[in-house]
C-alpha cells in the first residue's frame, strides 16, 4: 500500500479550478519530484495534501486513511511535514524555538533532534537565539527545513526549497536530502530547478495547468519529453 | 526621455490603442439619480413635516461623521478611536465663538472646522508616531485628554457644561432668512436651516471624498494600505498623505461636531467627547455598511437610523439587539452589508477602479479582468 | 559617477550587516551583486533606497549627499528597486500598480503616466493582465510586476533583487532579454542574483559581498573565476 | 369609556432607564403605571374630556441622547408637556431643547443650582444669568443641603474641620462653588473646609484627598459623590486609618443597595433626605399618603422604597394641576403660564414658583421642596434603614432619632 | 519625604490593579491581535457571577472566585470558538466591532438580570485591614494583595508563554496561523485556550474589583482605557511590560492627584502619551513587530 494515495483530486480557488482529477501515489521512503511551469498547480497540490485547501475526503489517503479536507493541524499530526514556499518562519520565535515548535503535538520519533539539526546546519546553532526572521533568506530556508524535520515525519513536502539560495547552499541543502531519505522518510519535492530535482528523485511527475502530463523515472525521461510536458505545444 | 532604446519606440505606439476608463453603467445611472435625490432633499422642508426634517438632520450629520471616519480608517488605514476629539473640539469652538465672542453661528461652524485643523496639526505629531492598535488607543487617549482639559475651562462651563442662549440659536442670519423665506416660526426655521447645512455638509463630503479617491492621491492611499514598504519605494510619501487625510478628517469632523451641537444647544465635556456616540456608533455604521467604500457608510447610517427609530423604545433590549446585529453582520458579512452586495453583484456606484480598455477595434491584446485567466 | 557609497555601515544590535562597504556605479553600467545568503545584499539595497538608514558612512547620487534623504524622495531622484519578496499592491490592478509608481515616483500627470504605463506593461509582458488585481498574480507575475512597477518610475538607477529565482529556463531567458532592453535604453542597473548564468548575461562588472564586506570586485567573468568566490559562494565552477 | 379620542393630552417623560444612572429611573414604571391608572377614564379639563397618554423615553444616562429624545418628543410626538427627572445630565439637555422650542417642561431631582446656573451660557458670570421662558424645576437647593448638613453636624461635638469631596461634574461644581456652594456658608458658620480640588468621577485612588484630610485633622467629610467612588474612598480611608466622626455625603447614599454595599462601614453615614414614606404629605392626584405609596411600591416590586418615587409622582401632579388651570391645555403658552402660577400641595410637599426662598434671578423658574437630614442605621435584621435625624429646615417632617457619631 | 513615599507606594499598588485588569487583555492582544472592547464588561460579568455564587452557596468571595474561574475559562473558550474565531483576520475592525457588540450585550443583559443597583463583594475585615509601615503610614492589605496577585499572575502567564511548548505554540499561532497549522497546531483550539486563560484571569480581576469598590452592570468600560494604556505602554505582547505600564500609570495618577485631584486622570494619560512619543512601540516591544 502506498504511503500517500491521491485519486481524482480537484482543487479550487473560489470559482477557479487549479487541479483537474489528479492521480498520484507516493511510496514509503520514496522521493517524488513534482515539476512544472509557473502556475501549473504544484503549490496547490501540496496545499491540498496538507489541508490548507479543501478536498474531497476520499481523494487523499495517507497511511490507508482518507484525510482529504481534514483540518490541516489534524493532517500534519499524522506524520506529514511541510517546508512551505517562502519559508514562513515565525518572527516572534527565536531560531531554536522555530525549530522546536515544529515538533508540537506530533507523533514520530527518530533521528532528528535539535542537536542533529545543529549538526546538519551549524550556522543555526550559532544563531539559535536570534529572532528567526532576522536571518538571511538562505538561513531561513535551513530553519524551515529543520522545523519540518524535527517531527520526524514519514512524509516530507518541500515547496521550492532552492528558491533564493546561493548555489553553494543549494548544494548543501540537496546534500542533506539523502540523509533524510535514509531515515525512511518519503519526500515530495516541488522544484523549478529540474537538474537538481532529477538528480535526487526516484520518480518525477510533471504538471501542466492542473493536470499530470508526464510521469516516470528520471533516467527514462528524455529532455524533449520533459520540454513537451512542461509547455505542451 | 524614454529609457527604452529608440529601436524599441515602435511598440510604444501601442499606448494609443488603449484608454483608461473609470465609470460603469451603474455609476452613470447612480450619478443622475443622485442629482435628482439631492434636489428632492433640498426641497423637502417645503413638503414634509418637522419630524422627518429632524430625523434627516441626524442622519446627514452621522453620515458626514461616518464618511470622514471611513476616509481615515477605510482609505488611509488610520483606525482612530478618538475622532470624538474633533467633534467635541468643534462643538466647544462653536459655543466659545458664539456665546462668548458673539459670532454668527454659521460663521462659527466654519471656523470650528478650521480650529479643529489647527489643533490637529500638533496632535498628529504625537499620534503619528504610533501604528495600528497603538494608534487606535493613542487617539482615544488624546480625545480623553481634550475632554479633561476642556472640563477645566470654567468659562465654558467646566465639568458642568453650558447651554446656548436663545439669541444664539435663533437669531442667526440664516435662521432669520429661512423664517422669512418659508414663513416659519423661529424654532422650526432653525431646524430647516440646520437641515440645509447638514444636507450640504453630507453631500459635499461625499463629493469631496469621491474626488479624492479618483485622484492620484486615492490611488496612493490604496497602495499604502496594501504595502507601505512598496509604496515608499515607488515614491509615495506615505506620511504626508496620511497627515493630509488626518487633517481633512479633523476639519470635517470638527465642522460636523459644531453643527450637531448648534442643534443640541447644550454641551458638556462628557457629552461632546463621548466615545460611544461619536466614535463607537460611527464605527458601527461604517463597518456594518462596509468599510472602504463610499456606499458603505450610506447603507450603515440607514440601518442604524431605522433600528434606532423603530426600536429605541425597548431600552436595554434594543441595545442588546444592536450588539447582536454587530456580531451577526461581522460573522456573516465581514465586508459589511454593502461590501457583500457589491462583491456579489460586482456593483459600484462610485467607481474608482481604473480599467485599461482597448480603443475600439485597434487593440493588440484582449484584456481580461478575471482572477484566474491564463495566457 | 551616478551612485557612490562611502564606508557605509549598518548593524542590527551586535550583528554587523554592512561593514564599511564602498561602492561606485557609473552612469549606464550594469553591476551584478552576489554573495552567500545573509551577506548583506538586500540590506545594501535598503540602504541605497533609504528604507534603512546607515549607522555611518555616506551615500551620494550624482555627487550629491543623499544619506539623510527620505525614501520617497530618493525614488523621485531616480532610484527605484524591486523587492526580493514581492510586495504587489494587492487590491489595485496591475495597471494601477504601475500608475501609482509613475504618478508618484516621477510626478507625471495622470494621462501622461497612463501612456507610459502601457508601454512598460507591454515591455514586461504584463499587458494582457493589466486589469487583474495584484493579489491574484502567480509568483512569476508578481516578480514581473515588481520590476515593471520599478520601471514605471522611470528610474535612472534600477535595483533588482533576485528577480530570476523560481523561473524556468525559458522564462529566465525572456527575463534576461527584457533586462538587456532596459539597460540598452540607458538605465543603470544593479542586480542581485543567485542564478549566476542569468546575471552574467547582463552585467559587465560584479561585486561580491561576504559577511557585510566587499571581498571582490571587477570584470564579471574574472571575478567568477576567483578561487575565494568559488569557496564561499559557488561551491563548484559554473 | 367616554373618552373622545380626537382630543388627547400627551405627556413626554424622560429619565435614565439604562446606563450608569439607571438606579434613578428604577421607580418610573411603577409611578407611570399608577398615573395611567388614575387617568384611565380621561381627564376633564374645562368642558372637554381628554385621553391622557405618556410617551416614555430613555436617556440612556447620556446627555446627547437626552437632547435627542427631547427633540423627538417635541417634533414627532408633539407632546403637550415634557417631564424630566434625575441629575443635571438628564434635566439640562432636555430643558434646553424645550426652552428653544417653547414647549413647557417640568423637571426635578437635581438641585436647582446645577439646573439653573448650569444652563446659563456663562455659568461663571452671575451677571449674565437670565431666567427661562418655558422651563420649570422643583427640588431643593444647595443652601438647603448645606443647612441640613451643618444642622446635623451641630448635634455633635466636632473640631469643625471639614473635608470636601467634589467631583468635576454638574453637582460637584455647584456644591464646591466659591459663591453659591458650600465654601462661603461653611466659612460663615466657623467651619474650616479642606477642598483638595475637583476630581474626575470613577477615580480609583483617593490617597491624595485622604492625606490632605488627615493633615487638616478633618472630623467631618462631606461632598457629592457617586456610589462607587464613595466606596473606594471610604474603604481606602479605613485602610489608611482615617476615621472621621461624621460623613454627610450627597448622591452616594441615596439608595439602600449602595449603603449595603459598604457592609458594616455604612452604619451612621448621613445624607440629605428629600422624600421618605414618613413624609406627612399626600398626593394631589390620588389622595394617597406617602406611607401608602411607599408600601405599594414595595408590594409591587418586592424592593425597598427609594427617594425618587415621590418626585416622579409629583412631576405628574404638577403637570395635571397646570393643565387643569391652563386657559387652553393644547396651547403651550397658556400651559406655561399655568405652570408658572403653580401652587400645589404634592406628595413631596408644597410646590410654589416665585417664592422668596429662591434668589430673584431664578425665582420665576424654580420652586423648592423641603429637605431634611438622615442617617443610615444597620438594623438587627442586617438591613439598613434611613432615620431622619434633623428637621430644623422642615419641622413638619417627623424625626426618627438623634445624630450619632460614627463609631 | 514621607508623603512622596506614600504617593509612590499608593501609585504602585494602584498600578497592580490596572495590571490585573490588563493582564487578560494583554494576553489576547498578544496572541490574537484582538482588541477586546468587552474586556471590562466580562470582568463585571465575572464579578456578578462571584456575587451569585457567594450568595447562593454562602461562600466567601475568594472561594466563590475559585469556582468562577473555571466557569469563566469555559465561557472564554466557547466565546472564542463560537463567535470570535469567525471574525479574526488581518483586519482589526471586524473583531473590534464584534467585541463592541459583546460589550453592549453583556452590559444590558446584566442590567436586565440584576438591575442598575450597585453591588459589592463583601469580604469582611479584609476590606479595611491594613499594615502599618511606620511614619503614621499604613498600607491596605487588599491593595497589597491585589498587587501581589497581579505580579503572580504575570509571572505565571509569562512562564507559560516563554518557557513551555504551549507558549511557543501560542506565539507561533499569533505570528502566522496558517503556517502554524503546518506544525500540527490547531489555531482555533489555541485561540480558544488563550481566551479561556484570559477570562480566567479576568475572574481574578473581578474578585479584587468587587471587593475594592461597588460595581454595577455599566461600570466595565470606565477602566478599559486604563487597561489598554497599561498594555500599550508596556509594549504589545509583553506581559512584564503590562505590569510596568500599570505601575507607570498608577504612579502618574497619584503624583498628579498630589498636585491637584483635577490632574489625577489627566496625568495618567499624559504619562501614556509621553512614553509613546519617546518609545512608540512601548517599553518592551516584541521582536518582529
Ligand atoms: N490564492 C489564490 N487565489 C486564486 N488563484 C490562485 C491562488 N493561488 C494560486 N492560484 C492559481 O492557481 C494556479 C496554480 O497555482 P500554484 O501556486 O499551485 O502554481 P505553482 O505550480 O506552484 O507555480 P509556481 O511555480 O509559480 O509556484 C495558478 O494559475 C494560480 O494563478
Ligand atoms: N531587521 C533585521 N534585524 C536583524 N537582523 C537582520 C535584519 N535584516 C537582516 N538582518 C540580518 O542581516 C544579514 C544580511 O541580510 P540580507 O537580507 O541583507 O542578506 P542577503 O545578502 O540579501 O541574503 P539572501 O541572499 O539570503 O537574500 C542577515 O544575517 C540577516 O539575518
Ligand atoms: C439627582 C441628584 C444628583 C440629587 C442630588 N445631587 C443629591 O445629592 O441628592
Ligand atoms: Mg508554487
Ligand atoms: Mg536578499
Amino acid at each position: 500500500m502506498a504511503l500517500l494515495d491521491i485519486t481524482a483530486l480537484d482543487a479550487f480557488y473560489g470559482d477557479f479550478q487549479a487541479l483537474f482529477g489528479l492521480d498520484l501515489t507516493v511510496g514509503r521512503g520514496e522521493t517524488l519530484a513534482i515539476i512544472g511551469a509557473n502556475g501549473a498547480g504544484k503549490s496547490t497540490l501540496l496545499k491540498t495534501i496538507t489541508g490548507l485547501i479543501p478536498a474531497r475526503r476520499e481523494a487523499v489517503r495517507f497511511d490507508g486513511e482518507p484525510i482529504g479536507g481534514l483540518p490541516a493541524a489534524d493532517i500534519m499530526r499524522r506524520g506529514i511535514a511541510m517546508v512551505p514556499e517562502g519559508r514562513k518562519l515565525f518572527p516572534s520565535l527565536t531560531v531554536e524555538e522555530n525549530l522546536l515548535v515544529g515538533g508540537w503535538g506530533r507523533k514520530g520519533s527518530g533521528r532528528w533532534s535539535l542537536a542533529a539539526l545543529y549538526e546538519l546546519f551549524p550556522i543555526l546553532g550559532a544563531r539559535r537565539n536570534s529572532p528567526g526572521t532576522a536571518l538571511s533568506g538562505g538561513q531561513q530556508q535551513m530553519v524551515a527545513i529543520g522545523r519540518a524535520l524535527i517531527s520526524n515525519p514519514s512524509l516530507l513536502l518541500c515547496d521550492e526549497i532552492s528558491l533564493g539560495l546561493a548555489p553553494i547552499v543549494i548544494r548543501d541543502v540537496y546534500a542533506c536530502l539523502p540523509s533524510i531519505r535514509a531515515e525512511g522518510t518519503a519526500i515530495v519535492l516541488v522544484e523549478q530547478d529540474i537538474v537538481q530535482a532529477l538528480a535526487v528523485a526516484d520518480r518525477v511527475v510533471c504538471l501542466q495547468e492542473g493536470r499530470a502530463t508526464l510521469e516516470g523515472r528520471p533516467a527514462e525521461l528524455s529532455r524533449e519529453a520533459i520540454q513537451h510536458a512542461y509547455f505542451g505545444d | 526621455m524614454s529609457i527604452l532604446a529608440s529601436a524599441e519606440r515602435v511598440p510604444a505606439e501601442r499606448e494609443r490603442h488603449y484608454r483608461v476608463a473609470t465609470g460603469t453603467r451603474a455609476s452613470t445611472i447612480a450619478g443622475l439619480l443622485a442629482a435628482l435625490v439631492l434636489a428632492g432633499l433640498a426641497a423637502l422642508p417645503l413638503l414634509a413635516g418637522r419630524g422627518l426634517v429632524q430625523d434627516l438632520f441626524t442622519v446627514f450629520t452621522m453620515l458626514a461623521l461616518a464618511q470622514y471616519w471611513n476616509l481615515l480608517a477605510g482609505f488611509a488605514g488610520l483606525v482612530s478611536v478618538g475622532q470624538q476629539a474633533y467633534v467635541g473640539l468643534g462643538a466647544y469652538l462653536l459655543f466659545g465663538l458664539t456665546a462668548a465672542a458673539g459670532l454668527d453661528p454659521v460663521l462659527a461652524i466654519l471656523l470650528a472646522g478650521v480650529g479643529a485643523v489647527v489643533v490637529a496639526v500638533p496632535t498628529a505629531f504625537v499620534v503619528f508616531r504610533l501604528r495600528s492598535a497603538y494608534f487606535a488607543i493613542g487617539t482615544w487617549v488624546v480625545a480623553e485628554v481634550f475632554r479633561l482639559v476642556l472640563a477645566q475651562v470654567k468659562s465654558l462651563g467646566g465639568g458642568t457644561g453650558m447651554s446656548l442662549p436663545r439669541e444664539v440659536t435663533n437669531d442667526s442670519a440664516l435662521v432669520r432668512l429661512t423664517a422669512e423665506l418659508l414663513g416659519l416660526r423661529t424654532a422650526a426655521a432653525r431646524d430647516v436651516a440646520s437641515y440645509w447645512l447638514a444636507l450640504a455638509l453630507a453631500a459635499g463630503t461625499i463629493a469631496f471624498v469621491y474626488a479624492v479617491l479618483r485622484s492620484r492621491r486615492g490611488l496612493a492611499l490604496a497602495a499604502i494600505r496594501d504595502s507601505e514598504t512598496a509604496a515608499l519605494s515607488v515614491g509615495v510619501d506615505a506620511f504626508r498623505l496620511k497627515l493630509q487625510v488626518y487633517l481633512v478628517a479633523a476639519f470635517g469632523t470638527g465642522l460636523t461636531g459644531a453643527l450637531i451641537y448648534f442643534q443640541k444647544a447644550r454641551i458638556s465635556p462628557d457629552a461632546a467627547f463621548s466615545v460611544l456616540d461619536w466614535t463607537a456608533y460611527v464605527l458601527f455604521i461604517v463597518v456594518i455598511g462596509g468599510l472602504g467604500s463610499i456606499e458603505g457608510p450610506i447603507v450603515g447610517v440607514a440601518v442604524f437610523y431605522l433600528l434606532q427609530d423603530q426600536l429605541a423604545g425597548f431600552g436595554s433590549w434594543y441595545l442588546m439587539l444592536l450588539g447582536l446585529i454587530a456580531i451577526l453582520v461581522m460573522r456573516f458579512f465581514p465586508k459589511g452589508l454593502w461590501g457583500s452586495i457589491a462583491h456579489r453583484f460586482d456593483l459600484s456606484l462610485f467607481p474608482i477602479r481604473r480599467h485599461l480598455v482597448p480603443r475600439d477595434g485597434t487593440a493588440t491584446h484582449p484584456l481580461s479582468s478575471q482572477g484566474g485567466d491564463h495566457d | 559617477m551616478l551612485l557612490e557609497l562611502k564606508d557605509v555601515r549598518k548593524a542590527y544590535g551586535s550583528l554587523v550587516v554592512t561593514d564599511g562597504v564602498s561602492l561606485s556605479v557609473t552612469e549606464g553600467e550594469a553591476l551584478g551583486v552576489i554573495g552567500p545568503n545573509g551577506a548583506g545584499k538586500t540590506t545594501l539595497f535598503a540602504l541605497i533606497t533609504g528604507a534603512v538608514k546607515p549607522d555611518a558612512g555616506a551615500i551620494r547620487l550624482d555627487g550629491r549627499d543623499i544619506t539623510a534623504m527620505p525614501a520617497a524622495q530618493r525614488c523621485r531622484a531616480g532610484i527605484c528597486r524591486s523587492h526580493q519578496i514581492p510586495h504587489p499592491f494587492e487590491t489595485l490592478t496591475v495597471f494601477e500598480n504601475l500608475l501609482v509608481a509613475a504618478c508618484f515616483g516621477r510626478a507625471m500627470r495622470e494621462a501622461e503616466a497612463a501612456d507610459w504605463c502601457v508601454e512598460v506593461l507591454a515591455l514586461t509582458g504584463l499587458l494582457a493582465k493589466a486589469n487583474r488585481l495584484g493579489g491574484t498574480l502567480t509568483l512569476l507575475d508578481r516578480k514581473r510586476l515588481e520590476m515593471a512597477r520599478a520601471l514605471a518610475t522611470r528610474p535612472r538607477l534600477l535595483l533588482l533583487d533576485e528577480i530570476a529565482g523560481g523561473l524556468t529556463s525559458a522564462e529566465c531567458e525572456a527575463l534576461v532579454g527584457t533586462i538587456r532592453t532596459i539597460h540598452a535604453g540607458g538605465t543603470t542597473i544593479v542586480w542581485i542574483e543567485h542564478i549566476v548564468h542569468a546575471l552574467l548575461a547582463v552585467v559587465g562588472r560584479l561585486t561580491v559581498l561576504n559577511f557585510g564586506r566587499k571581498i571582490a570586485e571587477g570584470e564579471a567573468r574574472s571575478v567568477i573565476g576567483l578561487p575565494e568566490v568559488r569557496d564561499i559562494y559557488l561551491g563548484s565552477p559554473v | 369609556p367616554g373618552v373622545r379620542a380626537a382630543s388627547s393630552i400627551k405627556l413626554g417623560y424622560v429619565s435614565p432607564r439604562t446606563g450608569p444612572l439607571a438606579a434613578f429611573g428604577e421607580a418610573d414604571d411603577f409611578v407611570i403605571k399608577g398615573f395611567l391608572e388614575t387617568v384611565k377614564s380621561g381627564l376633564k379639563l374645562g368642558d372637554a374630556t381628554y385621553a391622557v397618554d405618556v410617551v416614555v423615553k430613555d436617556s440612556q444616562s447620556n446627555p446627547n441622547r437626552a437632547a435627542e429624545v427631547a427633540k423627538e418628543l417635541i417634533v414627532k410626538d408633539a407632546v403637550d408637556i415634557i417631564l424630566v427627572s434625575s441629575t443635571p445630565e438628564t434635566t439640562n439637555p432636555v430643558a434646553t431643547q424645550a426652552e428653544i422650542e417653547e414647549v413647557p417642561c417640568i423637571s426635578t431631582v437635581a438641585p436647582w443650582q446645577p439646573y439653573f446656573i448650569g444652563r446659563q451660557s456663562n455659568p461663571a458670570d452671575p451677571k449674565s444669568w437670565t431666567p427661562f421662558n418655558s422651563t420649570f424645576h422643583f427640588f431643593w437647593g444647595l443652601e438647603d443641603v448645606i443647612a441640613v448638613f451643618t444642622n446635623m453636624w451641630g448635634q455633635l461635638a466636632t473640631n469643625k474641620s471639614v473635608g470636601g469631596l467634589f467631583p468635576n461634574d454638574g453637582d460637584g461644581n455647584a456644591w464646591g462653588d466659591a459663591n453659591v456652594g458650600f465654601p462661603p456658608v461653611l466659612a460663615k458658620l466657623g467651619y474650616r473646609l479642606t477642598d483638595p480640588g475637583r476630581y474626575q468621577n470613577l477615580t480609583d485612588d483617593f490617597s491624595a484627598q485622604i492625606a490632605a484630610f488627615r493633615k487638616a485633622e478633618v472630623d467631618i467629610v462631606t461632598g457629592v459623590v457617586i456610589p462607587p467612588d464613595f466606596t473606594t474612598f471610604w474603604t481606602q480611608a479605613s485602610q489608611k486609618g482615617f476615621r472621621p466622626k461624621v460623613a454627610s455625603v450627597g448622591k452616594a447614599l441615596l439608595f439602600p443597595v449602595a449603603v449595603e454595599a459598604l457592609g458594616k462601614a455604612g452604619h451612621n453615614l448621613s445624607s440629605e433626605v428629600w422624600w421618605t414614606p414618613t413624609h406627612p404629605f399626600k398626593s394631589s392626584l390620588t389622595g394617597a399618603s406617602a406611607a401608602e405609596i411607599g408600601a405599594a411600591y414595595q408590594q409591587a416590586t418586592g424592593k425597598p422604597w427609594t427617594q425618587p418615587i415621590g418626585f416622579a409622582h409629583a412631576l405628574f401632579e404638577v403637570a395635571i394641576d397646570a393643565l387643569k388651570r391652563s386657559a387652553d391645555p393644547k396651547d403651550a403658552k397658556a400651559t406655561i403660564a399655568a405652570i408658572g402660577a403653580t401652587s400645589l400641595d404634592t406628595l413631596v410637599g408644597p410646590i410654589r414658583f416665585g417664592q422668596e426662598t429662591v434668589p430673584p434671578f431664578a425665582r420665576k423658574n424654580v420652586a423648592k421642596t423641603p429637605l431634611v437630614g438622615g442617617q443610615w442605621r444597620l438594623g438587627s435584621d442586617g438591613k439598613y434603614q434611613i432615620v431622619v435625624t434633623d428637621n430644623q429646615t422642615a419641622p413638619q417632617i417627623p424625626i426618627g432619632g438623634q445624630m450619632q457619631a460614627i463609631a | 519625604m514621607a508623603t512622596l513615599f506614600d504617593i509612590l507606594v499608593q501609585g504602585t499598588l494602584l498600578g497592580g490593579l490596572y495590571a490585573l485588569f490588563a493582564a487578560g487583555l494583554s494576553l489576547i492582544f498578544g496572541v490574537m491581535r484582538l482588541v477586546n472592547l468587552a474586556h471590562g464588561d466580562l470582568i463585571v460579568l465575572a464579578a456578578f457571577l462571584i456575587l451569585v455564587l457567594a450568595r447562593a452557596l454562602g461562600l466567601h468571595p475568594i472561594a466563590a472566585a475559585l469556582l468562577c474561574l473555571p466557569a469563566m475559562a469555559v465561557l472564554g473558550y466557547v466565546l472564542q470558538r463560537g463567535v470570535l474565531d469567525a471574525v479574526l483576520g488581518r483586519d482589526i475592525l471586524p473583531p473590534l466591532l464584534t467585541t463592541f457588540g459583546i460589550s453592549i450585550i453583556v452590559q444590558n443583559g446584566l442590567l436586565q438580570a440584576f438591575s442598575a443597583d450597585s453591588q459589592r463583594l463583601s469580604a469582611g475585615a479584609l476590606e479595611t485591614a491594613s499594615l502599618p509601615v511606620g511614619g503614621g503610614l499604613a498600607i491596605g492589605v487588599l491593595p497589597l494583595a491585589t498587587f501581589v496577585t497581579a505580579v503572580l499572575v504575570i509571572v505565571g502567564l509569562n512562564a507559560v508563554f516563554y518557557a513551555t511548548p504551549l507558549g511557543r505554540a501560542f506565539r507561533a499561532v499569533s505570528d502566522d496561523p496558517a503556517t502554524a497549522q503546518l506544525m500540527g497546531i490547531d489555531p482555533r483550539t489555541l485561540f480558544g485556550l488563550a481566551m479561556g486563560l484570559a477570562l480566567a484571569v479576568s475572574a481574578i480581576a473581578a474578585l479584587f474589583l468587587g471587593i475594592r469598590a461597588n460595581f454595577d452592570p455599566t461600570i466595565g468600560p470606565a477602566r478599559l482605557i486604563f487597561a489598554f494604556e497599561a498594555v500599550i505602554i508596556g509594549g504589545l505582547g509583553s506581559l512584564w511590560g503590562t505590569l510596568a505600564g500599570g505601575i507607570v500609570l498608577g504612579i502618574a495618577q497619584t503624583l498628579g492627584a498630589a498636585v491637584n485631584p483635577e490632574w489625577q486622570i489627566l496625568s495618567g494619560h499624559l504619562a501614556f502619551l509621553v512614553v509613546l512619543v519617546l518609545k512608540p512601540r512601548g517599553l518592551f516591544p516584541r521582536a518582529g513587530e
